[in-house]
């Protein structure tokens, strides 16, 4: 975002582009750290692992949003 | 098969997700000879027939077809790629043009009488669109930031520590490697379904509670159900557009991505 | 999770969310044939057009620019002729106008010189009058002068240098009485 | 049979449907009075458009949960 310059298309490109990777970035989000909390809970037995992951990866999903279109 | 053979015995049957399987046309035929897949082609050589009427020929003055698909053309250009790919829009316009002509027949053929069946409802037709903008993504992306510095663009924005990218950078490949074009896809797959589901139920309601079973107290909800039905036919109708549409601007969009590291 | 692909895998033909790979096939076949008719051969046509449409309009403005500009340069050479033609006229007014005057001026300049010529050839002959008559009085009067005083004295005033002499004393007595002559 | 109505198949389903209610809502809300917000005044698109991004991940988050909470739950009871 930093490169181009500041024009209302590019700003309206980039806020479409945020709004429908949203869903995805979530999705990913819960499935990469929700699925290392499933392999930790398989692996130690400690079942709370796995909701710890999801909402883990869901707040780094956030961010992440946040660091790339929301400054 | 239509909804009314589902209704079988003397309960009401909501229709589930076998309304989206077909038999083979007649008996003896190839198991991939069905409605679905018969109709995909004659969607596909309408949408040729109809563009060569309008383009073949065009005239400086148009009139007749030429009016509408210039109306068409005008509409992908401005509303699709235009905003996405800015310069470029011209030359993805066919790819584009094709795009979404195609799906929104195969849509619109969800309402049309006799046909009756989102061609998009059947996971497959979608996939191969997905797979195509996919590979075209990821072809564009490697072709004009070098394979490296594709992946560097999209995994790791750039300002933040480098143990967070521990963390993102996982989030990042995986959502624009499998999630992206998977939602692609399944957007309009599901969106198709779930809108022909709805169609068939309420169809199927009218017909069930108004011509099989009349009774005094069903009429109302038979009565209810036809009028659902026409009702969501217009809504579908609307859905399908803006399927047809949200599909296109996503490929546009990706493609776009791909031309240039927007970040 | 097993279980779910498990099913999946056995309800292959079942499960809406799993591709059938004839239709991929024709899919990919319809999806392609639409994208070299529509896309490759069609698309490519009405983007000429429309780009031949936007150059038909654009020269036609520009025709139209440029017809304006013609019709304004020749008003504004009208308007240039017009001014000249008039400027031309008031410089021949003016012209004309100062011919008058100098005309004039010089009708009055004669005019003005004749009558000091003839005031000057009026005051000329009347010196020349008077002198005549001064000239001729002076004879007359020394004639008559002598003549009475030869009366008066009786004798004959024959030396002729005395009596011219007593005639110029008498004139010179005459004369220092203004009055007298004038 | 005496049940009137039966729900059968997959109950998780209609804890998804239920869950998506809200963030449903909240996001029609988001971006209606988003683009509302634009209009009244463009010239604070850049901190409007901020927002709204935001209030739409965090909405769009819970809507993702609900996804996965039948399968969380599963595992404990």
């Amino acid at each position: 975002m930093s490169e181009q310059k500041r024009t209302p298309e590019n700003d309206g490109r980039d806020f479409a582009n945020a709004a429908w990777s949203v869903p995805s970035y979530i999705l990913s989000g819960i499935l990469v750290w929700g699925g290392a909390g499933w392999l930790l809970s398989r692996w130690t037995g400690v079942y709370a692992f796995i909701p710890i992951g999801v909402i883990l990866g869901v707040g780094l999903a956030v961010y992440l949003v946040y660091v790339k279109y929301g400054r | 098969m239509t909804p009314l053979v589902l209704v079988a015995g003397d309960e009401f049957q909501a229709p589930g997700p076998s309304i989206f399987n077909f038999p083979p046309l007649y008996e003896g035929a190839p198991a991939w000879l069905t409605k679905p897949v018969i109709f995909a082609v004659v969607g596909a050589l309408l949408v040729c027939a109809f563009a060569w009427s309008a383009f073949a020929k065009p005239q400086l003055v148009p009139r007749g077809m030429q009016n509408i698909g210039e109306k068409g053309y005008e509409f992908v250009r401005d509303q699709v790629a235009r905003p996405f790919l800015g310069k470029d829009a011209e030359r993805w316009m066919p790819l584009l043009m094709s795009l979404f002509f195609l799906i929104l027949l195969w849509n619109l053929f969800g309402v049309v009488p006799l046909i009756q069946i989102p061609i998009a409802s059947h996971i497959a037709f979608p996939i191969v669109f997905a797979v195509v903008i996919y590979a075209l993504r990821i072809y564009l992306g490697i072709k004009h930031q070098g394979p490296i510095g594709y992946f560097k663009n999209m995994m790791f924005p750039p300002g933040l520590p480098k143990p967070i990218y521990l963390l993102l950078s996982p989030i990042e490949f995986l959502s624009n490697m499998i999630i992206a074009p998977f939602t692609h896809a399944v957007r309009l797959f599901a969106n198709m379904f779930a809108g022909h589901m709805l169609l068939a139920f309420f169809s199927s309601v009218g017909f069930w509670f108004l011509f099989e079973r009349l009774t005094p107290l069903g009429s109302g909800l038979g009565v209810l159900g036809a009028v659902m039905t026409i009702a969501m036919t217009g809504f579908e109708m609307f859905i399908e557009f803006l399927q047809a549409f949200l599909f296109t601007l996503l490929a546009a969009m990706y493609i776009g991505g791909a031309l240039h590291a927007d970040h | 999770m097993t279980e779910a692909a498990a099913l999946l895998a056995a309800e292959g033909a079942e499960n809406p969310l799993f591709p059938q790979a004839y239709e991929l096939v024709v899919g990919s076949f319809a999806f392609l044939v639409v994208f070299l008719v529509v896309g490759k051969i069609l698309t490519p046509r009405i983007q000429k057009t429309l780009a031949e449409r936007t150059e038909a309009i654009e020269g036609g403005i520009k025709k139209a620019e440029d017809a304006q500009a013609e019709a304004q340069r020749t008003l504004e050479q009208y308007r240039a002729q017009l001014a000249e033609a008039r400027q031309e006229a008031a410089r021949l007014r003016e012209e004309a106008r100062e011919q008058g005057a100098q005309i004039k001026a010089e009708l009055r300049e004669e005019a003005q010189a004749e009558a000091r010529r003839l005031v000057e050839a009026a005051h000329a002959q009347i010196e020349a009058d008077r002198q005549q008559a001064f000239a001729q009085l002076q004879g007359e009067i020394g004639r008559l002068s002598t003549e009475l005083a030869s009366r008066i004295v009786g004798e004959s005033l024959e030396d002729e240098a005395r009596q011219r002499r007593i005639v110029d004393r008498f004139l010179e007595e005459l004369e220092g009485r203004p009055e007298a002559v004038r | 049979m005496s049940v009137l109505a039966e729900v059968s198949g997959n109950v998780t389903a209609i804890g998804y449907g239920l869950a998506a209610i809200g963030p449903g809502i909240g996001v029609g809300i988001i971006f209606g009075q988003g683009v509302q917000a634009i209009a009244r005044q463009p010239e604070a698109y850049g901190v409007i458009r901020q927002n709204m991004l935001l209030g739409f991940v965090l909405t769009e988050a819970l809507a993702l949960i609900g996804l996965v909470a039948p399968f969380i739950f599963q595992g404990i009871k």
